[in-house]
């Protein structure tokens, strides 16, 4: 070990290798693999950008525990909900976020059941955002309450009112959908770790060692220890693959199930589904394309990684815009009074801005991804993911408070405004979401190393 | 438990207090352990603005907590954590226990409160533990019917109003009453000894007997004194009227279930006035059954109000134009008048036509604003139709002395001016705020030497005066007062004074050297004096008396009155036309004497819907001709400034605004609320300012209104149709819908024992909120401040849905109260994850406050929008005189709970448990809620459908019978009795309105 | 000696995951019974009271029936606490200078009430309505126990929903002849079930468990 | 190259007495060499032994002679487990614990059960599956015979072993390491218990 110091950094200088077309660059060993990753987290210098954007989310995040705080304290009237408007951002965004993190899952679980070998590089990266962008959403469902001191009444547990949940509830499915989505996601991306945290335990000095090797339970890499953890991994996606679609499909049921024009729709739950892949591809671009940059990882996350994104998100995002055109057509077809003021209400009603701003934002933006080109393209690729995060926000607006504020009795329609306490939540979330993001990027391997391993040619297929 | 007998004030420990304060949240703790961590005083200023009142104190919303965020922040924990036990209670029992004051069960006395004019409204006040907390009408009596008005209703606010004058002041600083009785007594000596020269009493309108009896002895005692009596929204046109119609100042009564046709001359005779809530009951009667003799009522006046949108004919019509419209009314129907020229001569053949066509039948009522004139000619027309003695009738004026008050006013400035006073008594009433501007009022107050003011607040008047001494509130009262009709009503004392409070009658007795009588024996002395000779076991006839409520048979006797022939002469000249500003007192705070009712400040205006501001109401081309908007602040007369609001169906030229706001000095919630537009007042020109100039300022203000949208979007939710469409298709309004079955696949819900129902007749509905405010005062309805009100947060469970229909110029206007529907498929019930709304075996929709975590989806899913929304802790936890108020069967909620509509379930509780008690069923009209108690035209109905003889179940099985989007499945129990309007065929139907059928196609 | 961790870390290691889930089962265990203990309920916990008034002596040492006190137990929700001259009608005779009941005199002298504290303390947003308990035969004893016996109150049960709904679920458990509803030590003759079933169905008991009965 | 030199005095060859020699590793520094080795050492009959891989191989385990389903199997029992617990919460919660009506709708309506029944079925198979490999795996065991190879550490990386236990009958320590040596191993060397 001893011998073991920075000046035996990464081995191989990064170079940039214009337009490669494979999942890893055929120029490393499983060494060079290991030294390259691992020396991010252990060796490598860090990036100065690293310190600037934790220090930006640090100060953010402050603004949650002020909004937050002063709501518990003074009430949940700081924002700008009423009557008829009862959700506002509070359930925008906890549907946003719990979006985002789709991406993560399906990218580990979907891709790896269908085999695609360049979710490997990406997959612990996304995992990761998954279980922080699920942090975020639950913040929502708890602080939206009247009463938050009083939330876990929605948990099933023997208590001396004799009471217990409403299962007929959507929101008592979303507890059990969400909860559970976030403890499998936390299992699969600690599983995926494990054989990684052996390496950085073998590699680490000093106090590090023993805490790599402390998490990696005293893996050792046995034969037969990959056999059971190939079948767990597998096991794992096969049953995350439902549950990412049952998740998000459950929370498109907090209004599909209810009866206000623009929320009881049968098309929810696919299209719930497609939009939550959608914007979490988004998301993981705009993390991806900045990271590989700074850390020099163009060898592991190539050009083929952004495309394939691209294409997921391009293809993902025209499944989201059949939505639209359902929501439309339906609004016609059913010859229903209420769902034509419905939609009439969006486009000319008086946030009918959103709902143009909605379809520029998912619907034109993405059509420059007909392009080999454009999905090449850091520039464009990360351009136009942020059209896709600020659209899938215009979404939920659009299905939330644009639903509620005109229903059925005119007498009681209503606008909704949001307030600083709305956005501080809002923006101190997003500033949690980062500093996490980024403190991950700091202490653990953000690719997985022994998947990448598997991924290198060997000299006996290299020469032929 | 709670108080003691003859203890002015509910004792600290009082039984409902805690209890509310024990109540499901973390609010009050949390509140109190605040307070402690912070006794910083401009915390304690925090705490008393944001929660005493609870009410514009939040204006500025956000930023005005900024101070305590971060401490908030900081105890937020502490304060949520510190509270999971109970503190304990105790238990305060009496000492002697009081006569059949049964420990938890209100008691109920009948008793009297004056209205504007002095005139009686009958009730009887329900009392806990002699803590009176609701306030109903008194069935016995001829003014109410059972029915009571809004005013009437948060009279019992008022009585518990923390900022009532509290104490004697003498010039500004504490004193007592035995001081002030000694200075009395200073004063009946210097009296005395100058006939009483230069001391003038200054009242409102006087209708009591017994009162009135004091105020001739004081004048007989003291012959150079005088009395004079000022209202600022009196009766003065109608007694002007009268005396140039018969010569003397009659009251007129109508027989309004008497009328085929009905012609109001910019009259609200429906919902204001003298016996508003009598006609109302009598003219719905006419129309609850639209097969059998419905009768037509038209309208002719400046700005629509609910008699307007009752009306099957409306004509907005500027001041002149209604004289007008009532000289060529008089003058076609051989009145003896002059003939005159009107803009609409359809509309007054039409009329015409009706009202000869209905001679004995029919009926004209004056409004109380418009002119003598117009009174005057409604006498005439009325005599010439051979309606008096049939649907009109005239009694001796029921004030003590019909005095012409303005009149009387002008002389005693005068004299003021003139320092011919040396001692002014203002009892009750509020001169220095309320009379006309003109007059400099204050002024000629200052330079009276010793100024006594008895009065319920400390007021405007109070702070010119060295004198100020508490009035003690109607229901603290011994009294007597006469009813519309001049039946005695008798007041009787719900509660000692709460704050050293004295009447009238009182302080004149010191100064008649009378004091020390009990005023209860006072008034029944007085009584026997009058009738005692006629009436055997007089004391035993008092006790009934009193126990009713009113002397039986008192009804002032109808009079012959003969038509002058000087009357057409003393008409005068038909008024100038042109551009005008109106003023009328508000529909709900009236002249300005309710300004600190939180309650009737933050009850939309009918019309309206405004709320906590008075505005410059202009028709929508005049608004144009300013460039004004709703909300853009106008100049007027260069003597006022305010916002405009704009009313469909105003007349245009014409402007109103509403007297009563503005107040400088009443108390948390009044205090500058709204402009005050007495200073637009002239003593000559009361009620009109002809050709005021209107700048528009070029600013703006935010207006709290409770209802933004008012057209019914096409949908089927106010139903309707024309007598002769109800005629030929008795179920118009639902004869649509029953095309479709709706079917569900789950199997329906058996409702075997009770099945509770409420229906509500739209034909009866005038959109009064006597309703909106008795529900706010039975279930613990918190106020929210205009803020709030503004973000959309009112908390009324009864809404009252108001619709323009048609033309722009004059609508038709629907009002239709929503409250909870109480679907038997709630789609708020499936929704809940906790369980905190479900349903009853009984079919009611429960919303159980102390298990709600509030997550407001059930208000979301709710289709009616009915639930309400604790954003904040609206109740107010902190003012003691204000939890004497609540009912102590309704929880008190807090903050970050979900309330609605409970078809006052605790109503219904107390009515099963006496009757499981003698095992028997509930029997028909034993539950009575209290939107159904108090509506003045008996519009609301309620009852058990399985009960197949019951009333509900009569009213649901009328043909006009429908419930709100019942094709969403929810199948409500509450329901509505489609609006039938009775247009006369030689009149265009006033909305082009084919009858908006049921279902939605 | 490339070993991170000593031999016995395996033994550690698997010893402290157990003792883990130990643990959590442990917390739930201690939250569910501090939950329920009289804590949290104030069950079987005399409280301080500005007289030593026994409920023993009065009942099964003098005989007097519960409504001579509690007056309106059959006519209102509260059953009420009796005035301080109820005391005094007998206490103007009997140990009319005891010290213990100066309180009782002050108060009756004074006109100032006697503050108790309340034993039986139902949250404010429960509405509990003796009258008609009493009514359907549902005896004092079965809520506040053997109050014959007990020299200073307290509170019998927990006054937990769960104990309520027990009550409200199966009346036939605890119901008993309308004219047994004021005896304490009451013993059903037979078995109470066979007797309950029947005095349900001729009172017309009604199984009343949804919300609104108590909470409004 | 590797980026370590581990101290080659370690790396001696050092007589052991056979009580306390966990086996004999050998070490590749190619995963053919390995496979191969393995598949030898299975014919030749040994049986208790084990490959250290830095990556998963294919039919490692085939050439090692050794197979294992165990953890479908605990993640379908889990499953089941989590189905009936789901559902039976469901049903006890609405039909047994407080039934009410609920916005008309029956006590039993199933349909509004599925949810939550399935996410507590995928919950508990998750527990089963991630559990279930740790505790077939008999992890967490931090201390382990193999780390005493002080070039031990390179089994996370790029090196592959072969350890042949002692336990094993055919377990001799000359000649299995004569056995390993004909595998063309980088090295063989004997780990202490």
């Amino acid at each position: 070990m001893a011998a073991h110091d920075h000046s035996l950094g990464p081995v191989l200088p990064p170079v940039k290798i214009e337009h490669a077309d494979v999942v890893l660059v055929q120029r490393h060993s499983n060494t060079t693999v290991t030294d390259k990753i691992a020396g991010v987290v252990l060796w490598s210098p860090t990036p100065k950008q690293w310190f600037v954007i934790i220090a930006i989310a640090f100060m953010v995040l402050q603004l949650l525990p002020f909004s937050l705080g002063n709501l518990v304290v003074q009430g949940i009237g700081l924002w700008g909900i009423n009557s008829p408007v009862g959700w506002g951002f509070d359930i925008i965004n906890f549907v946003w976020w719990i979006g985002i993190g789709h991406a993560g899952t399906l990218i580990s679980a979907v891709l790896l059941l269908f085999r695609q070998e360049w979710r490997m590089a990406i997959a612990r990266f996304a995992e990761a955002m998954t279980i922080f962008a699920v942090m975020c959403a639950g913040l929502y469902p708890v602080f939206h309450t009247g009463r938050p001191w009083l939330a876990y009444w929605l948990l099933p547990y023997p208590n001396t009112m004799a009471l217990w949940p409403q299962p007929r509830s959507p929101l008592v499915w979303d507890v059990f959908a969400v909860s559970t989505y976030a403890t499998v996601s936390i299992l699969f991306w600690y599983v995926g770790l494990i054989p990684d945290l052996a390496t950085m335990r073998d590699r680490a000095k000093g106090f590090g060692k023993y805490i790599y090797g402390f998490l990696a339970l005293g893996w050792r890499g046995s034969a037969k220890h990959w056999h059971r953890y190939e079948t767990a991994s597998l096991l794992l996606a096969g049953l995350s693959t439902p549950l990412v679609l049952s998740v998000h499909s459950i929370v498109s049921f907090d209004f599909a199930t209810g009866l206000i024009p623009g929320w009881h729709t049968t098309v929810f739950p696919p299209y719930f589904v497609a939009g939550a892949v959608f914007a979490g591809f988004a998301m993981v671009l705009t993390l991806a394309i900045p990271v590989r940059k700074w850390y020099g990882l163009e060898d592991f996350i190539t050009d083929r990684h952004l495309e394939n994104m691209a294409k997921v998100m391009f293809a993902t995002g025209m499944i989201v815009c059949y939505g639209y055109f359902l929501e439309v057509f339906m609004a016609w077809y059913s010859g229903n009074e209420y769902e034509w003021a419905m939609l009439m209400n969006r486009v000319k009603g008086p946030y009918a801005a959103m709902y143009w701003a909605l379809w520029i934002c998912n619907g034109l933006s993405i059509q420059i991804l007909w392009f080999k080109w454009a999905r090449r393209s850091t520039t464009v690729l990360f351009i136009v993911s942020q059209f896709v995060s600020v659209g899938m926000w215009l979404e939920r607006f659009v299905i939330i408070p644009m639903s509620i504020h005109r229903d059925f009795i005119p007498a009681s329609w209503g606008m909704y405004y949001p307030t600083v306490f709305d956005w501080g939540t809002f923006i101190g979330s997003m500033g949690f979401f980062t500093f996490l993001m980024f403190l991950f990027i700091r202490g653990l391997p953000m690719i997985s190393m022994f998947e990448i391993r598997t991924l290198v040619k060997r000299p006996a297929e290299a020469n032929h | 438990m709670s108080s003691q007998p003859n203890l002015p004030i509910p004792p600290p420990l009082d039984l409902e207090a805690i209890r509310a304060r024990l109540d499901e949240s973390k609010g009050p703790q949390f509140w109190r352990s605040l307070e402690e961590a912070a006794g910083a005083p401009e915390f304690q200023a925090w705490l008393d603005h944001e929660f005493t009142d609870g009410t514009s104190e939040w204006s500025d919303g956000v930023s005005r907590r900024r101070m305590v965020e971060l401490l908030g922040a900081t105890l937020g924990l502490a304060g949520l954590t510190s509270c999971t036990k109970q503190p304990p209670e105790k238990i305060v029992p009496y000492v002697t226990a009081p006569e059949d004051v049964v420990p938890g069960r209100p008691l109920t006395f009948a008793s009297s409160i004056p209205g504007v004019g002095g005139v009686a409204a009958g009730v009887l006040v329900e009392s806990h533990m002699n803590r009176p907390t609701k306030i109903e009408g008194n069935p016995e009596h001829p003014g109410s019917r059972g029915g009571t008005d809004a005013q009437t209703q948060a009279a019992i606010l008022g009585l518990w109003d923390p900022d009532r004058a509290q104490t004697v002041l003498r010039e500004g600083r504490n004193s007592t009453w035995q001081r002030a009785d000694e200075s009395l007594k200073l004063l009946r000596e210097q009296m005395l000894s100058r006939k009483g020269a230069g001391f003038r009493l200054l009242t409102e309108t006087v209708t009591s007997p017994s009162t009135g009896a004091a105020i001739k002895d004081l004048l007989a005692t003291f012959p150079e004194a005088k009395w004079v009596q000022y209202e600022p929204a009196g009766r003065d046109n109608a007694r002007a009227g009268a005396r140039i119609a018969f010569g003397e100042p009659v009251t007129a009564v109508y027989h309004v279930d008497q009328a085929a046709v009905i012609v109001a001359l910019d009259s609200d005779f429906l919902v204001s006035g003298p016996g508003a809530v009598r006609y109302a009951r009598d003219f719905a009667d006419r129309r609850r059954n639209p097969a059998s003799g419905m009768n037509r009522l038209y309208a002719v006046e400046p700005t629509p109000t609910p008699t307007g949108s009752s009306a099957d004919h409306r004509l907005p019509a500027t001041s002149a134009e209604v004289e007008g419209f009532a000289r060529a009314l008089a003058a076609e129907l051989g009145a003896g008048t002059p003939a005159a020229t009107v803009k609409n001569a359809a509309f007054l053949k039409a009329a015409v036509a009706d009202l000869a066509a209905n001679k004995g039948a029919s009926l004209v009522i004056a409004g109380e604003q418009a002119p003598p004139a117009v009174h005057a000619l409604a006498h005439a027309i009325n005599a010439a139709l051979g309606n008096i003695g049939k649907t009109v009738h005239y009694i001796d004026p029921v004030e003590v002395s019909p005095a012409d008050q303005a009149a009387g006013l002008k002389e005693l400035v005068g004299e003021m001016q003139a320092g011919k006073v040396d001692t002014l008594l203002i009892a009750g009433g509020n001169p220095v705020y309320n009379t006309p501007a003109d007059l400099k009022f204050a002024a000629a107050l200052r330079k009276v030497k010793v100024r006594i003011r008895l009065g319920e607040y400390d007021d405007e008047t109070g702070a010119v005066c060295h004198w100020v001494l508490p009035m003690a509130h109607p229901l603290e009262c011994w009294g007597d007062l006469r009813a519309f009709d001049g039946t005695v009503s008798l007041m009787q004392p719900l509660i000692a004074p709460l704050y050293e409070g004295k009447q009238l009658i009182e302080v004149l007795a010191v100064l008649l050297e009378k004091g020390g009588r009990e005023i209860r024996d006072v008034v029944k002395e007085h009584w026997r004096a009058q009738i005692g000779a006629s009436t055997p076991h007089f004391d035993d006839f008092w006790q009934k008396s009193i126990h009713d409520g009113l002397i039986a048979g008192s009804a002032s006797p109808a009079k012959t009155v003969a038509l002058r022939k000087e009357l057409a002469a003393e008409l005068g000249a038909a008024p100038a036309g042109g551009d005008e500003v109106l003023l009328r007192p508000c529909p709900n705070v009236q002249d300005g004497r309710h300004a600190n009712n939180a309650w009737l400040q933050e009850l939309p205006r009918p019309i309206s819907k405004l709320t906590w501001d008075n505005a410059v109401l202009m028709s929508p081309a005049t608004a144009q001709k300013h460039g004004a908007s709703n909300g853009s602040m106008v100049r007027l007369a260069n003597a006022v400034t305010g916002p405009v609001w704009i009313v469909p169906g105003q007349a245009d030229g014409s402007i109103v605004v509403h007297l009563g706001y503005g107040r400088t000095r009443v108390g948390k919630i009044g205090n500058g609320v709204g402009f005050s537009a007495y200073a637009l007042r002239t003593s000559a020109n009361p009620w009109r300012v002809l050709g005021a100039e209107v700048r528009n300022t070029g600013d703006s203000q935010v207006m709290a209104v409770t209802q933004e949208h008012g057209s019914m979007e096409g949908r089927a939710i106010v139903r309707k149709a024309s007598l002769d469409e109800y005629t030929k298709q008795p179920d118009f309004a639902t004869h649509e819908e029953k095309k479709h079955k709706l079917f569900s696949l789950y199997p329906e819900w058996k409702y075997e024992g009770y099945s509770w129902g409420l229906a509500v007749d739209l034909n009866a509905c005038t959109g009064c909120n006597a309703c909106t405010i008795a529900c706010q005062a039975e279930n613990n309805i918190p106020v929210v401040g205009k803020d709030q009100v503004n973000r959309g947060r009112e908390m009324h469970w009864i809404r009252i849905d108001r619709y323009f229909e048609g033309s722009i110029d004059n609508p038709a206007i629907h009002h239709q109260p929503v409250m909870c529907m109480h679907c038997e498929n709630a789609p708020c019930e499936g929704v809940c994850p906790v369980a905190a709304t479900t349903h009853s075996e009984e079919g009611l929709n429960q919303m159980t406050y102390n298990r709600c975590v509030g997550t407001r989806y059930c208000a979301n899913n709710c289709p009616y929008k009915v639930r309400r929304f604790n954003f904040f802790l609206y109740s107010d936890w902190d003012t003691k005189s204000l939890h004497g108020l609540r009912n102590p069967d309704v929880t008190v909620r807090s903050r970050g709970v979900m309330e609605k509509c409970s078809y006052c379930v605790q109503r219904i509780n107390w009515a099963r448990i006496d009757a499981e008690r003698e095992s028997r069923r509930i029997k028909d009209g034993e539950v009575v809620t209290a939107c159904q108690a108090a509506c003045p035209s008996g519009a609301i109905y309620f009852g058990d459908l399985n009960d197949k003889t019951s009333q509900i179940v009569k009213v649901k099985a009328d043909t006009r019978n429908y419930a709100l989007l019942t094709d969403l499945g929810t199948k409500p129990r509450t329901s509505y009795l489609a609006k039938v309007t009775n247009p006369n065929q030689e009149l265009a139907p006033r909305a082009e309105a084919k009858p908006a059928h049921g279902g939605n196609h | 000696m490339t070993q991170l961790f000593p031999r016995n870390a395996n033994s550690i290691a698997r010893t402290s995951i157990l003792l883990a889930l130990v643990g959590v089962g442990g917390l739930g265990a201690a939250l569910y019974t501090v939950n329920r203990s009289s804590y949290n309920s104030g069950q079987l916990i005399v409280k301080e009271q500005p007289v030593m008034f026994s409920h023993k002596h009065h009942v099964s040492g003098i005989g007097i029936d519960c409504r001579y006190c509690h007056t309106a137990v059959e006519k209102s929700s509260s059953a009420g606490i009796p005035p301080t001259e109820t005391c005094m009608s007998c206490h103007s005779q009997i140990w009319s200078d005891a010290p213990m009941l100066e309180p009782v005199r002050e108060s009756y002298r004074t006109g100032k009430s006697l503050q108790w504290t309340r034993v039986h303390d139902l949250p404010g947003f429960v509405y509990f309505n003796h009258s008609i308990h009493v009514a359907k035969g549902m005896g004092c004893e079965v809520c506040h126990g053997r109050v014959d016996q007990m020299p200073l109150m307290y509170q019998q049960n927990t006054l937990f929903m769960e104990w309520c709904l027990d009550c409200h679920r199966q009346p036939e458990k605890f119901i008993r002849p309308k004219d047994k509803v004021f005896e304490m030590g009451y013993k059903p003759q037979g078995d109470q079930l066979a007797l309950g079933a029947k005095l349900v169905a001729d009172y017309k008991v009604r199984k009343l468990t949804e919300c609104w009965v108590c909470h409004r | 190259m590797s980026t370590y030199a581990p101290p080659q005095e370690q790396t001696a060859q050092a007589q052991h007495d056979p009580a306390d020699v966990y086996g004999l590793m050998a070490e590749f520094d190619n995963q053919e060499d390995l496979m191969k080795a393995c598949a030898n050492a299975r014919d030749a009959g040994y049986k208790t032994m084990d490959a250290y891989t830095p990556v998963p191989i294919h039919g490692l385990t085939d050439a090692l002679g050794w197979d294992d389903n165990s953890v479908q199997r605990i993640v379908f029992c889990c499953a089941l487990v989590g189905m009936s617990l789901g559902f039976g919460l469901m049903y006890m919660i609405t039909m047994v614990w407080y039934p009410m009506n609920v916005g008309g709708r029956p006590n039993f309506s199933w349909p509004a059960f599925v949810p939550p029944t399935f996410e507590t079925t995928i919950l508990l198979s998750a527990f089963g599956a991630v559990f279930g490999m740790l505790a077939m795996n008999g992890l967490p065991s931090p201390y382990h015979p193999v780390f005493n190879n002080p070039r031990f550490i390179m089994a996370s990386s790029d090196r592959f072993f072969l350890c042949i236990e002692a336990e094993d009958p055919k377990f001799d320590l000359a000649n299995t390491r004569k056995f390993l040596e004909a595998q063309h191993p980088a090295e063989v060397v004997a780990v202490e218990n």
